[in-house]
């Protein structure tokens, strides 16, 4: 939500059996907790995979738009925003003004996405915020060579049952990542500043290998990652409403 | 003319110096006998290549599937596009990978074949210098889609127009075609002449056709060792041989690495002998190509499961030698009619016929008791026959054909441990020593 | 007298380790038992033996006098000597009925399709080693994706009235497909059941690969406890698959019990 | 003959013309590629039918025969003849026009021929050697191949195939182009009259139907386009280029989030009829003349560069903002055709979109985004 370009509030939550009633509930949860009328909000952009189907919202747009719009409107110079979403990865170039130039998304293969780091936790049996935190501690990462998700997956478990480090394997499995995202990003243009947003953002281990990669360290969001693309949704809520 | 970089034979010189050193500081002297052989020819050669160019010799850029001969009316520097990558990927030790990502990254299908992925590659990242690139219209959809792009994206870099000179071989394999290609052939000699200034000289064609009979004749001889029970040549030889076809045509070192391995395998053939200690238990032919990604993995089929690839899609030549005695026409039409059948172009440039025939009747002639498939990713044309082969194996011969999924010449996309675990396991369930 | 001569065969799946003892005199199974792998295929061996000589009332040094083991991870098990799957389940089905000339397993990771002779000789099998869709990964994935059981996908697949196609060739983009299809509002049951379906038409093609007329087919692995999945196959094929008198998962068990009493270890 | 009957031979493979002209005993012959001379088989008094997939609910059956490295167009294909689907086919040509279509050859040879019941031995099975580049010796194998075709099938059916019937075939086959095209101006309009949907059931339709039917539904249909109010509310001229698409779902996918496909270089569209045969001279010598040097498909060589600059003038004459490329999995022609595009058109600043498919549209929200997006893009 915002108000006069800042940021009245956010919230996040998981998503419940329909993208309508997701949306309802983080709708008046955000209402509830900033406090405000309902037939205040002035004007409401719907994203993300359900945007269609939002009774409430007056416009919907892609998530790759919004995202990068959302990045921009937090940092002003950022040209290249990389986010990794569940089941999809995106690099997305933007101009000066926000405007999507360029975006290229995983087409082939669902490894470099967010469901691979989550299936690969779940082997180890360690939350997605310790496979990142586990990973800075390994000196010698395991090598995954497979790049389908799949037999990565029975890759970790061969690498689990030949008795290998959790620290070494965490390593390995965002080494991997970084690698399939990196592959991704160069059919883009990627010029600095360069931003990452989306749940792995906050993989300290991926981001990390992803930076060597690339060659560019990456500015830090002054805000939760997870939210730039309702953030973007935000900005052009303001926008058309403005021009109205 | 002035000189040329080739940075890839430069790298391609190195790794083969650095292998052979490797080579020949081992421990054991009478081990390795067929590598040892060919990186001391191929060594020769690349260096006269490298020479050549620098001395401002024109490059030509060219397919396999050429008689490459052909070029040798002319003075010139070959470059064998599919070569490149392969052989690199069995001599470096991060293989040619580096080179597929940078085309994937421009957007190069995944899935097609990693030979010219490869020189794309590497084109795109600048290494190559070229006067032209040519290449038959055969025999798969990668090379009527890749060659395009490496020729747009080349002169993208070179901000200049390349001449690309394209020979159209037709589908069928009967006179009506051999005369039509051979016209072609004479055609884009004629054309590359007016490129690159020189008159095409037909006695230094007629003397590299000669050499080239002469292997021709070498090959045949070694084919017959391989029929003695055990095979006195290492299965290495296959897709070394495979390199030598593309690396040096025309030339004395082909007659020399030939020769050489054939001496080795009388030598063995004297005594009975395999290349190895320890029994041959399993022989097996390979419909498809060898695997190039890892230079060790043939030593371990012959060491560790005493298995001996007899013949890879690569290793017999369904042809003739070419009278040279006679007219251009003539030499044209039998250059025509041999490379409409060279290894690969018979077999998957037109009905898949010839490919099962042939791999059946090789089977029999050399008492193969299996046949494995390596299911290259790139390769279309060949994966869709997988079963029609795998049927004929089993209801004409009573074989079996184990099929893996792979990329010849990517350790990533299958892992040489799941193609050792895949073969082994094959091995094991057939038991083919109670034979 | 008390029998101290037991068989044992344990297959170290990917996902599952699960174990078989036969006594000396026939093929009969004297105790089975099943545990999850979880990073230490020894470990989960050493429980199912433990088990087992529970269940018998026997030592565990008895036990490992005869074990041959099998199975993805069977190799990472330092007791008894190891064999192939393919052989162990080609052993187990023969000996649960010797008219069975095809077996169909697939498991978490795999999908193996195996030809049997007359003599209970495999004469051919094949495999997928690129790619695991359709094999039981693919189930896991769409259970945690409309969060429910694995074991409950086969009922739900029975409740559909119309199943939905699934075209996604990969196990991971079915199983998004999947969810965008949930998201749309459709009917679970026709959901799972298109899953069960894509599973199924992967199946199949190996089985007609390997053999274009026999109709003596039998189906082992996990995935073959799901029905539908089974029922599916069985229309594709066009006949009904031979029953098992043995739960599908311990094939493979059985069969590496029956090697070790064959003495098959020399 | 109504328009709603013609409008939905798209949805099917068969289709009541097809089982009509085989109630009245006619042959009709498939085919996979659109360098094939219908104008042999119309002459002929053969129906030419044109292989499509849209049918399938998968690959199954075509899996045990093909690899999962094949394209999955040509699989489903297989796998519709395998179930009987393709019953009705009295005979099917093939040409070296990819390395998965031309397959169908020895596939159909030694699998389908007097193996599946509903296609006996007396099936005809032909094939055409195209050469994959343009020069004059070309051209005169391409004649030479045209006329063995026309011998051949002239043997297989037992019919004679004279000069008159090719002249009436070429004047048939041009108007269903002239057709087509001037439908097709009829797009790129400011306000086109229909959009990409429309476009490409039609085009469908002339493939699978007697062109005698077809043209006279296509001209009622003209005269109809005229009254028709334009469509206006598209936030984007986008045209399609890339691997086959014989399924109006994935274009209605783009059309449905404001995008109006308002031209194509596809195959089942501009690529098949805008080039005409010359209704002078020898007709075997047009029609080789025709399909030779027509606008051609990636797996023609040499030929780069002219198509690059025939989608140029589609672009500057539809007025195109941006430009779809799909790449169906394992197809390398029009993998390899989309990247060229893809560079060259940015070198001219006109924004394309890239993006690898299967055959099977599968997850339509996955395409939905990327084509929303890329609306937003150059909005």
């Amino acid at each position: 939500m915002l108000e006069d370009s800042e940021i009245r509030g956010f919230k996040i939550i998981r998503v419940k059996k329909t993208p309508v009633e997701t949306a309802e509930s983080v709708f008046e949860m955000v209402l509830s907790e900033t406090g405000i009328n309902r037939d205040n909000v002035k004007f409401v952009v719907s994203t993300g995979y359900g945007r269609d189907n939002i009774p409430f919202s007056n416009k919907s747009m892609t998530e790759i738009t919004c995202h990068g719009l959302g990045a921009h409107f937090l940092i002003p110079s950022i040209r290249t925003i990389i986010d990794i979403g569940g089941q999809d990865c995106k690099v997305i170039a933007v101009d000066r003004t926000g405007k999507l130039v360029e975006f290229a998304m995983n087409e082939k293969c669902s490894a470099g996405t967010g469901r691979y780091l989550e299936i690969m936790a779940n082997l180890l049996h360690i939350s997605l915020d310790d496979l990142g935190t586990l990973s800075l501690k390994s000196k010698t990462p395991v090598q995954l060579k497979s790049t389908c998700s799949i037999y990565a997956q029975a890759e970790v478990l061969q690498c689990i049952n030949s008795g290998f480090k959790k620290s070494n394997i965490a390593a390995g499995i965002n080494k991997a990542m970084a690698e399939r995202v990196y592959s991704m990003s160069k059919k883009v243009k990627m010029r600095p500043d360069v931003v990452i947003s989306g749940g792995v953002a906050k993989n300290a281990g991926v981001v990390g290998y992803l930076e060597e990669m690339i060659g560019i360290e990456f500015l830090k969001l002054p805000i939760d990652p997870q939210i730039i693309g309702a953030l973007g949704a935000a900005v052009i809520a303001q926008e058309r409403y403005k021009r109205k | 003319m002035s000189s040329h970089k080739i940075i890839p034979y430069e790298i391609l010189y190195e790794a083969i110096c650095t292998t052979k050193d490797l080579v020949e500081g081992g421990p054991a002297k009478d081990e390795l006998l067929v590598l040892k052989s060919f990186l001391k020819h191929m060594k020769t050669v690349i260096k006269r290549y490298l020479d050549n160019a620098d001395s401002g010799l024109p490059v030509i850029g060219h397919h396999f599937a050429w008689p490459t001969e052909i070029f040798y009316c002319f003075d010139f520097v070959p470059v064998v596009f599919e070569g490149i990558p392969y052989i690199l990927s069995a001599l470096l030790p991060e293989g040619s990978e580096r080179f597929y990502d940078i085309a994937d990254s421009f957007g190069h299908p995944y899935h097609s074949c990693t030979s010219q992925k490869g020189t794309l590659g590497m084109v795109l990242d600048g290494l190559f210098e070229f006067d032209v690139i040519s290449t038959p219209t055969s025999p798969c959809d990668n090379t009527f889609a890749t060659y395009p792009v490496i020729k747009q994206l080349y002169d993208k870099i070179k901000k200049q127009k390349t001449p690309f000179i394209i020979a159209d071989m037709p589908y069928y394999r009967d006179d009506r075609s051999y005369n039509y290609y051979g016209k072609e052939l004479n055609r884009v000699v004629s054309e590359i002449g007016q490129i690159i200034g020189q008159e095409p000289d037909y006695e230094k064609l007629r003397k590299a056709i000669d050499v080239n009979n002469k292997a021709i004749e070498i090959i045949a001889e070694i084919n017959e060792f391989k029929k003695l029970t055990p095979c006195p040549i290492e299965s290495m030889f296959c897709p070394l041989m495979t390199a030598v076809l593309a690396f040096i045509p025309g030339q004395p070192e082909r007659i020399g690495f030939f020769k050489d391995v054939l001496e080795i395998a009388k030598k063995r053939a004297n005594k009975g002998e395999r290349a190895h200690e320890g029994e041959e238990k399993i022989r097996t032919v390979w419909p498809y190509m060898s695997i190039f990604f890892d230079i060790g993995f043939c030593e371990w089929l012959d060491r560790e499961i005493g298995a001996t690839i007899l013949l890879d899609i690569f290793n017999y030549l369904f042809f003739d030698v070419i009278d040279t005695s006679k007219s251009e026409e003539h030499i044209f039409k039998g250059l025509a009619k041999q490379s409409m059948n060279y290894p690969m172009v018979r077999q998957s440039a037109t009905f898949c016929d010839d490919l099962i025939t042939d791999f059946i009747y090789l089977s029999k002639e050399y008492k193969a008791d299996c046949a494995i498939f390596t299911a290259h990713l790139g390769c279309k044309q060949s994966v869709s026959v997988i079963q029609l082969l795998r049927e004929a194996f089993r209801d004409e011969i009573g074989i079996p054909m184990l099929s893996i999924d792979l990329d010849i010449g990517d350790a990533r996309f299958t892992s040489i441990a799941t193609v050792k675990r895949e073969i082994e396991n094959f091995t094991k369930i057939h038991d083919f020593s109670k034979k | 007298m008390k029998d101290y001569n037991f068989y044992i065969g344990v297959d170290a799946g990917a996902s599952f380790c699960k174990a078989i003892a036969l006594n000396s005199k026939n093929n009969e199974i004297k105790a089975n038992s099943i545990t999850f792998v979880l990073g230490n295929p020894e470990k989960a061996a050493n429980k199912c033996l433990d088990e087992i000589g529970k269940k018998l009332n026997v030592k565990l040094k008895i036990l490992k006098k005869n074990v041959i083991t099998t199975g993805q991870n069977g190799d990472k098990i330092r007791i008894g000597q190891n064999k192939s799957e393919i052989i162990c389940i080609g052993r187990g089905a023969y000996a649960l009925d010797p008219n069975i000339r095809i077996m169909v397993d697939v498991g978490s990771f795999s999908m193996k399709v195996l030809k049997i002779d007359e003599s209970g000789i495999i004469k051919d099998y094949l495999m997928n080693n690129k790619c695991a869709a359709g094999s039981g990964v693919l189930l896991e994935l769409v259970a945690e994706g409309l969060e429910m059981r694995i074991d409950e996908l086969n009922n739900k697949a029975f409740q559909a009235k119309k199943p939905i196609q699934i075209s996604s060739q990969c196990s991971i983009f079915a199983e998004s497909e999947v969810i965008s299809y949930k998201n749309e509002g459709a009917n679970i049951p026709d959901l799972v059941a298109g899953v069960c379906n894509s599973v199924a038409g992967r199946i199949y093609p190996l089985i007609r690969m390997i053999d274009k007329e026999t109709n003596k087919v039998a189906f082992s692995g996990g995935v073959a406890k799901n029905k539908y999945i089974a029922e599916n196959l069985e229309e594709r094929l066009g006949f009904k698959l031979v029953k098992l008198s043995l739960e599908p998962e311990y094939i493979a068990a059985y069969g590496a019990a029956i090697i070790a009493k064959e003495g098959g270890g020399t | 003959m109504s328009f709603e009957s013609f409008i939905k031979v798209n949805k099917t493979i068969s289709n009541s013309y097809v089982e009509e002209w085989k109630k009245q005993g006619k042959k009709i012959v498939g085919y996979y590629c659109s360098y094939i001379p219908e104008e042999i088989l119309v002459s002929g008094g053969i129906l030419p039918f044109r292989m499509r997939s849209v049918e399938a609910e998968g690959t199954s059956r075509a899996d045990t025969i093909l690899s999962r490295f094949n394209c999955s167009f040509v699989r489903a294909s297989l796998d519709l003849a395998m179930q009987g689907k393709y019953n009705f086919l009295d005979g099917l040509v093939v040409m070296n026009s990819c390395d998965h279509a031309r397959r169908m050859y020895d596939i159909w040879k030694y699998k389908i021929i007097g193996k599946l019941e509903g296609i006996e031995e007396n099936f005809g099975l032909f094939f055409i050697s195209l050469p994959h580049i343009i020069t004059e010796r070309g051209y005169n194998w391409l004649l030479e191949e045209f006329t063995f075709f026309k011998e051949n099938l002239e043997k297989t059916y037992n019919i004679t195939i004279s000069e008159e019937n090719l002249k009436t075939a070429i004047k048939t086959l041009n108007e269903n182009r002239k057709l087509l095209k001037e439908i097709h101006k009829f797009r790129i309009l400011d306000k086109p009259k229909l959009n990409g949907v429309e476009a490409l059931k039609l085009n469908i339709a002339t493939t699978a139907t007697p062109k005698e039917i077809s043209n006279q539904v296509l001209s009622s249909y003209l005269q109809s386009l005229k009254d028709r109010e334009g469509i206006s509310d598209y936030r984007a001229r986008l045209l399609i280029t890339g691997s086959l698409i014989d399924d109006p779902t994935f274009l209605k996918i783009i059309e449905d989030v404001g995008g109006l496909v308002v031209s194509d270089l596809l195959c089942f569209g501009v690529r098949n009829f805008w080039d005409l045969t010359p209704e002078t001279g020898d007709p075997l010598e047009s029609i080789t003349k025709r399909y030779y040097e027509k606008i051609s498909c990636p797996r023609m060589m040499d030929d780069h560069d002219r198509r690059f600059k025939f989608l140029q003038e589609l672009i500057k004459e539809a007025k195109v903002d941006g430009v779809i490329g799909t790449r169906i999995e394992f197809c390398d022609l029009n993998g390899c055709e989309c990247m060229l595009y893809e560079h060259e058109l940015e070198d001219l600043n006109i924004p394309m979109l890239s993006l690898d498919r299967d055959y099977f549209v599968g997850d339509k929200g996955r395409f939905k985004t990327r084509f929303e997006a890329f609306i937003e893009q150059i909005e």
